[in-house]
C-alpha cells in the first residue's frame, strides 16, 4: 500500500483524532482497529465512518427491529433487500418502500425533496420493478407564523412534483401535517410502489467470482459528501460545513435509467442490482458482496467522474444521484453497455467480484484500502436505556372537564374543516401528475389512492399515515393507532391491507426520552401489525431530527401501507352518492377528547391521552367493513379520524355535494360526540335494504352499528343529539372552509 | 390502419397513448424512435406527453431538432394526421408545425386536474365525433400550457376555425375565471391551416378508458380513425 | 478558450408570470419601489475555438436553432476569454 | 429609475443537469468543440430609486433572501440606468 496516512502519526491532541471528525467514537475506533488488526488509513477510515453511521448501519434501531412481524402468506421478501415484496396473485408482485430525506430538505428544500423521490424510486427499480406510483408524507411547523415555513412547503412540494412528474410516475397520495415541533426540522418521507411479475425479481447480491461491477447513470462528483453521516447528526450550526453536501436531482437521467435498466433486466445479463443511495458506491458494493459472502475490488480511477482530482474516499462515498450498481455476468458487459448506449447512457466496469472476502479499493491498479467486507457490515449496535418523557405525567392527567364546550359548535366545525391537518390538500396534489400511466382509479382526495393493474380485475390501495401528536402523548398506543388508521383507509376503499413499510422519524436516540419514544413506538407498530396481519416488509430510520432552538420533533413513525382490491367492483369512495341513502355509523363513541385535533385547534392544547384502541375489535370491525363492501352493500365509506365524527360526515357531504341530517341518542358531551377521536369507527351510506342488512350482520358479529340519518338534496348538514340541534351548517360554507383552508394558511402573513 | 407513437428520451405518456390505440380502439400501433429518419408505414402519428429531454431549456426545445421530427414534417406535408398532446404540442410549436408557443402557466405551478373543455370547430379529422359547443372533461397536467401567439396570428386562427378546444367551466362558460393557465382566448387545442396537424395541452388518452372514470377523450381517436378509414376506402 | 454568455429573455410585451411572481414575493417580504421584474435565462458556454468570429457565428446559430424560441424570446450574447 | 441585472448560477462543483442536457442537445445537432454549458437565471428588476448605493444594498438583500439559494447558487449583479 503506497498511500498510507497512518493515523497514529498525528494522534496527539483532541482535534487530531480524525475518527472523531469522521463521526466515530473512541470505542468504535478501537473496535475497527481490532477488526483490521492494524490502524486504518484515511481511505479505510472513511469506509468505516460511513458504513457505521446510523443511516447505513442502523446502530440504534437494528436491535429494536426484532419486534417486527416480517413474514406472512403474501410476503415474498421481507426487510433486507432494497424493498420488500408482496404477492398480489396471478404471479404478480408489488414492491414498496419509503425513505426519508429530512435533513437535505431542511437545507435545500427543492433539491432535498426531489432527490428523496429519486432515491426511493431507484430502490424500487433495483428490485427489477416498474415504479407505478409514489406517495409522500410531509411534516412542517405551522405556516401561519413563519414565512420560512411557507417557503419550505412550496419548495418541497415543487421538488417532489417536478421530479415525479418528469419521471412519469404518478404521485397519488400522502399526507401533510403541521406542528411546531417540526419547525426547525421538517420531515419529508417519500414512498414508491413498483409492479412486476414474480419471475422478474432482482436481488442486491454480488455472486459469481469474476463477475463485473458496472456503474450506470450519472457521473460521479463531490455531491452529498458524507450524507450518510450528515443524516446521523443533529441539525445545528456546527454542521454548517456539511451543508455543502447538496445533491442536485436529474429526473430526466432517472427516467432514462429506468428505461435502460428494465431493458437490460429482460435479458439474462445481470446477477445483482443495487441502487446507490447513502454512501454511494461504497455501501452499494459492500452490501451486495456481503450478501454473497464474497469480496469485491473497485478501482476508483475507472469511475466516470465530472470533477477533477477526487480522492479515492471521495469517489467511494459520493452521493451523486441517479446511479446504480449492476453485477454483470462475466462476458456480458458489452451487451449491457449497448443497451445503455441506446438511451445515451454509459455502463462502465469499475471492479470485480472476488473470492477473498475483502473489500479492496484501488486507484490506478494500486491498492489504497483493504478491509474485511463483514467488518464494514458489522456496525456496532447500541441498546440504550429509555426513560419516560417527563411531559407524559402531566398530559395524561388531563380531564375533559378541563375545557369548556364551545358556545357555537357550527363555528367549531368550520374551524376544524379549515384547520391545517384537515383541510383539503388539493393545493399540494394538483402540482403532482397523479394520472400519468393511466391506472389511477381513485385519485388523491379520498381515503386511499387506488391504482388498477392493467388487464386484470384487481387494483392496489396505497396510503401513508402518521400522527406525531398521538405518538408524543402516548408513543405506543399512538403508533398502534397509525397502523389501524392506515388499514381503515384501505378497507373503506375496498382494499384488504397486505403489508407496511415504516419510516422511523425521531430525535436524537442518545437522549433517554427520545429512546423511550423510539422503543415504545416500535413496540406499538409491531403489536398493531400483528393484530391486523400487515407485516413490516421494509422501512427507513431517520434519527437526530432536532435542532437546538426547537428541540426534538414529535416522535413520528410514518407508515406506508399497500392493500389489495380483489375486484374493481369493490372500489369504494368516501363521498355521499345518493340523496335518500341511509347513513350508518359503525363503532362506539366514548367521552374521549385527549390528543384530539379539536383540543389542539380549538383549545390550543396538545394534551390528554390517546383514545383507547382495542386491536382485536379493530381487526374484527375492519374485516366486517371489507365484507359488506365486497358484498356490494355500501355506497360510500369513510373512516372517522382527525376531527371526529362531525368532520367525517362533513367531508362526505362536501365531496358528494349533498346534505345530510343525523340524530344521536347519546349521553355524551357534545364536543366528544362531534369531535372526539374514539377509534375503530366508520361512516357509511347505503340504500334502505342494504342498511338493514348491514345492521343485522353487525349485530350477528356483536359489533356496534347504528343508522343515524339520511342523505338529502338540501344544503345543510344537521346533527342532533337527544333532541338538541348541535350542528346546522351550510354545506357550501363547509366546502368553502375545507377548500380554502390551505390557501389561507399559505397567505397568512407573520 | 397503422398508428405510430413517437418516443423521445423522457416521453412518459407514450405507453398511455399506445394502450388506448391498442386496447381501447383495438388497432395496430407501433412505437417510433426519435433517432429514426424512416417512420415506416404509419397512417397517423401521436407525439405523446412527457418531459422530452427533461424539458430542459424549454419544453420541446431539444426534441424538435431530432431526426424523426424531420420525417414527421414530411409525413404531415404529405397530408398525414399528426396529433401532439401536451409535450407533443410543445414540440410541434417548437418545430413551427403549429403557430404560437406555450409559456409557463400564469400561476407558475404545475397543474394537474380534470378539466372541462368546450368544443369549437368539430369539422376536422380530430373532432368529428363531437358537436360544436359540447363540453367534455379531459385531464390536464402541465407547467407550460399557457398558449401565446401574436394578436394577428390569433385573429387569423380564430377566423379560420383553427381553435378546437377552449378551457371552460362545467356550464360551458369560457372566461378568465375558467382559464387555468392564462392561454390567450382560453385556447387548449389548435389545428394547422391544412387541417391535419393538431396540438393540445389536455390529455384525451387519459379520458379514454372508462375504468378511470373519464371517457370523453376517446372521441378524438375515434374521429381520427373514421377519417382514416374513409380515406383508405376512397384510396382503394 | 472562449466563453459565450448568452441571455435569453421573453420578448417585451409578453406577460412574464414568473417575473410577476418574483415581484409579488419580494413585495410580500417588504421590498418597495420595484417597477417590474422579468426573469430570463443565462447560458454560459465554453468553446474550444480561439477564433472570435467563428464563435460569434456559431453562437448565433445555436441561439436561432435551440437556445431561444424567436416566437416569444429574444437573445443577446457576449463572447469573452474563458 | 435604475435597473438591476441579476445573474444567478449554480455554484461551481454543483452538478447542472440542465447544462449537460443542453450541451448534449447542441452536440447532437452537430455543434462541436463545446467545453461545457451551465444554465442559470437572469433577473431584471427596475427600481424606482435613483440612489445607486441604496439600490445596491437592497438588491444584495433581495438576492440573499429570495432570488438565490446560497446553499446551491451564487449570484452577481450590475446596476444600470433604466
Ligand atoms: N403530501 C401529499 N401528497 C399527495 N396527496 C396528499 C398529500 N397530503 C394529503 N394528500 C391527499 O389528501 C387526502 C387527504 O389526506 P389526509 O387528510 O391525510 O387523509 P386521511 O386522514 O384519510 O389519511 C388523501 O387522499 C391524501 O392522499
Ligand atoms: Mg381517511
Amino acid at each position: 500500500m503506497d498511500r498510507i496516512n497512518k493515523m497514529s502519526e498525528k494522534k496527539s491532541g483532541m482535534e487530531e483524532k480524525l475518527w472523531i471528525k469522521a463521526g466515530l467514537t473512541d470505542s468504535e475506533y478501537e473496535l475497527l482497529t481490532s477488526h483490521m488488526q492494524r490502524e486504518p488509513n484515511t481511505v479505510e477510515l472513511a469506509l468505516y465512518a460511513q458504513m457505521w453511521s446510523e443511516h447505513c448501519g442502523y446502530t440504534h434501531t437494528r436491535p429494536l427491529f426484532k419486534h417486527f412481524l416480517t413474514t406472512g402468506p403474501r410476503i415474498v421478501q421481507g426487510p433486507g433487500e432494497n424493498a420488500g415484496i408482496v404477492d398480489i396473485d396471478d404471479d404478480e408482485v408489488l414492491t414498496f418502500k419509503l425513505e426519508s430525506h429530512n435533513h437535505p430538505s431542511a437545507i435545500a428544500p427543492f433539491q432535498g425533496a426531489a432527490t428523496g423521490v429519486g432515491g426511493i424510486v431507484r430502490d424500487i427499480l433495483a428490485m427489477g420493478a416498474y415504479p407505478i406510483a409514489s406517495l409522500n408524507s410531509l411534516h412542517f411547523g405551522h405556516p401561519g407564523d413563519a414565512g420560512h415555513t411557507r417557503y419550505l412547503i412550496s419548495e418541497v412540494v415543487h421538488g417532489i412534483g417536478e421530479y415525479g412528474n418528469c419521471l412519469g410516475v404518478p404521485t397519488v397520495g400522502g399526507e401533510l401535517r403541521f406542528a411546531d415541533a417540526y419547525k426547525g426540522n421538517p420531515l419529508v418521507n417519500a414512498m414508491c410502489v413498483g409492479y412486476m411479475k414474480k419471475s422478474q425479481i432482482k436481488k442486491a447480491i454480488a455472486t459469481g467470482v469474476g463477475n463485473s461491477l458496472m456503474i450506470v447513470g450519472n457521473l460521479t462528483g463531490r455531491d452529498g459528501m458524507g450524507g450518510a453521516s450528515f443524516a446521523s447528526k443533529d441539525l445545528d450550526e456546527e454542521n454548517e460545513e456539511d451543508r455543502g453536501a447538496i445533491q442536485v436531482g436529474d429526473p430526466f437521467m432517472e427516467k432514462l435509467l429506468i428505461e435502460a435498466c428494465l431493458e437490460v433486466f429482460e435479458e439474462d445479463y445481470v446477477v445483482g442490482v443495487q441502487d446507490m443511495g447513502a454512501a454511494g458506491i461504497l455501501s452499494s458494493s459492500v452490501e451486495t458482496a456481503s450478501k454473497a459472502g464474497n469480496g469485491v475490488e473497485i478501482d476508483v480511477s475507472l469511475v466516470p467522474k465530472r470533477e477533477e482530482a477526487m480522492r479515492p474516499e471521495e469517489v467511494m462515498i459520493s452521493e451523486s444521484q441517479e446511479r446504480m450498481l449492476l453485477i454483470v455476468k462475466k462476458g456480458m458487459e458489452d451487451k449491457v453497455n449497448k443497451i445503455f448506449h441506446k438511451w445515451d447512457l454509459h455502463a462502465v466496469v469499475i471492479g470485480h467480484v472476488t473470492d477473498d472476502g475483502l473489500y479492496r479499493v484501488l486507484e490506478d491498479g494500486k491498492t489504497v484500502g483493504e478491509v474485511p467486507v463483514w467488518s464494514l457490515m458489522d456496525a456496532p449496535t447500541y441498546i440504550l436505556e429509555g426513560q419516560e418523557p417527563a411531559h407524559l405525567q402531566q398530559t395524561r392527567s388531563f380531564k375533559n372537564e378541563d375545557v369548556a364546550v364551545p358556545d357555537d359548535l357550527n363555528i367549531t366545525l368550520l374551524t376544524l374543516l379549515g384547520a391545517p391537518d384537515i383541510c383539503s390538500k388539493e393545493w399540494v396534489y394538483r402540482q403532482y401528475d397523479h394520472r400519468v400511466q393511466m391506472n389511477t382509479v381513485v385519485k388523491p382526495g379520498s381515503d386511499a389512492a387506488i391504482i388498477r393493474i392493467k388487464d386484470r380485475d384487481k387494483a392496489v390501495g396505497m396510503t401513508m399515515d402518521s400522527n406525531g401528536r398521538y405518538c408524543y402523548l402516548n408513543p405506543r398506543r399512538g403508533a398502534q393507532s397509525i397502523v389501524a388508521e392506515s388499514a381503515r383507509n384501505q378497507v373503506v376503499s375496498g382494499a384488504e391491507p397486505i403489508a407496511i413499510t415504516d419510516g422511523l422519524n425521531f430525535g436524537n436516540p442518545e437522549h433517554p426520552e427520545v429512546y423511550y419514544q423510539l422503543e415504545q413506538s416500535i413496540i406499538g407498530l409491531s403489536e398493531a401489525c400483528r393484530a391486523l396481519d400487515t407485516p413490516v416488509i421494509g422501512g427507513n430510520a431517520s434519527l437526530y431530527n432536532q435542532t437546538p432552538e426547537f428541540g426534538a420533533i414529535f416522535p413520528t413513525p410514518i407508515i406506508g401501507m399497500v392493500g389489495l382490491v380483489k375486484s374493481l367492483d369493490h372500489i369504494t369512495t368516501m363521498e355521499f352518492k345518493n340523496a335518500g341513502d341511509f347513513i350508518l355509523m359503525i363503532g362506539e363513541t366514548r367521552d374521549e377528547l385527549g390528543a384530539s385535533e379539536y383540543l389542539d385547534q380549538i383549545h390550543g392544547l396538545v394534551t390528554g391521552d390517546v383514545p383507547e384502541l382495542d386491536l382485536e375489535l379493530e381487526s374484527k370491525t375492519q374485516k366486517f367493513i371489507l365484507e359488506i363492501i365486497r358484498a356490494g352493500l355500501v355506497n360510500s365509506a369513510h373512516d372517522i379520524g382527525d376531527g371526529g365524527m362531525a368532520v367525517a360526515l362533513a367531508e362526505s357531504c362536501i365531496a358528494g355535494e349533498l346534505g345530510a341530517e343525523v340524530s344521536f341518542d347519546l349521553d355524551l358531551r357534545s364536543d366528544s360526540l362531534l369531535f372526539g377521536e374514539s377509534q375503530t369507527r366508520f361512516m357509511l351510506s347505503a340504500s334502505f335494504e342494504s342498511a338493514e342488512k348491514i345492521i343485522d350482520l353487525a349485530s350477528e358479529q356483536g359489533l356496534e352499528a347504528a343508522t343515524i340519518g339520511r342523505i338529502n338534496t338540501g344544503n345543510q348538514l344537521i346533527i342532533n343529539n337527544l333532541d338538541n340541534i348541535l350542528i346546522d351548517v351550510n354545506i357550501a360554507d363547509c366546502s368553502e372552509a375545507f377548500k380554502t383552508g390551505f390557501d389561507k394558511m399559505m397567505k397568512t402573513d407573520a | 390502419m397503422n398508428w405510430g407513437v413517437l418516443l423521445f428520451p423522457g416521453s412518459n405518456c407514450a405507453e398511455d397513448c399506445f394502450h388506448v390505440i391498442d386496447k381501447v380502439l383495438g388497432k395496430p400501433v407501433t412505437y417510433l424512435w426519435h433517432k429514426d429518419t424512416d417512420l415506416g408505414d404509419v397512417d397517423a402519428i401521436i407525439i405523446p406527453g412527457g418531459f422530452s429531454y427533461g424539458d430542459h431549456l424549454r419544453p420541446g426545445a431539444i426534441a424538435h431538432l431530432s431526426p424523426a421530427m424531420t420525417a414527421v414534417k414530411d409525413f404531415a406535408d404529405r397530408g398525414g394526421l399528426v396529433i401532439g398532446i401536451c409535450n407533443g404540442f410543445q414540440i410541434l410549436t417548437e418545430a413551427r408545425m403549429l403557430p404560437g408557443s406555450l409559456l409557463q402557466n400564469k400561476g407558475i405551478k404545475f397543474l394537474c386536474q380534470d378539466q372541462t373543455l368546450k368544443l369549437d370547430n368539430t369539422d376536422t379529422p380530430f373532432t368529428s365525433e363531437y358537436d360544436p359547443g359540447d363540453v367534455v372533461v379531459f385531464p390536464i397536467a402541465h407547467n407550460e400550457g399557457n398558449y401565446y401567439a401574436k394578436p394577428k396570428t390569433i385573429a387569423e386562427m380564430e377566423q379560420n376555425g383553427q381553435i378546437l378546444f377552449r378551457y371552460c367551466n362545467a356550464d360551458g362558460e369560457v372566461s378568465d375565471a375558467t382559464n387555468p393557465n392564462g392561454s390567450i382566448n382560453n385556447i387548449a387545442g389548435i389545428i394547422n391551416r391544412a387541417g391535419n396537424v393538431v396540438g393540445m395541452m389536455p390529455h384525451p388518452e387519459r379520458s379514454s378508458d372508462a375504468v378511470l372514470g373519464l371517457s370523453d377523450g376517446k372521441g378524438v381517436f375515434v374521429s381520427m380513425l373514421k377519417h382514416l378509414e374513409a380515406k383508405h376506402g376512397s384510396d382503394q | 478558450m472562449l466563453k459565450a454568455i448568452v441571455t435569453v429573455m421573453l420578448k417585451k410585451g409578453i406577460f412574464d408570470p414568473q417575473g410577476r411572481a418574483v415581484q409579488n414575493g419580494l413585495e410580500s417580504i417588504g421590498f418597495e419601489g420595484i417597477g417590474s421584474v422579468r426573469v430570463g435565462k443565462q447560458i454560459e458556454l465554453t468553446l474550444e475555438t480561439k477564433d472570435r468570429a467563428e464563435a460569434d457565428s456559431s453562437v448565433h446559430e445555436m441561439c436561432d436553432k435551440m437556445l431561444s424560441n424567436p416566437v416569444v424570446e429574444s437573445y443577446s450574447f457576449e463572447i469573452v476569454e474563458a
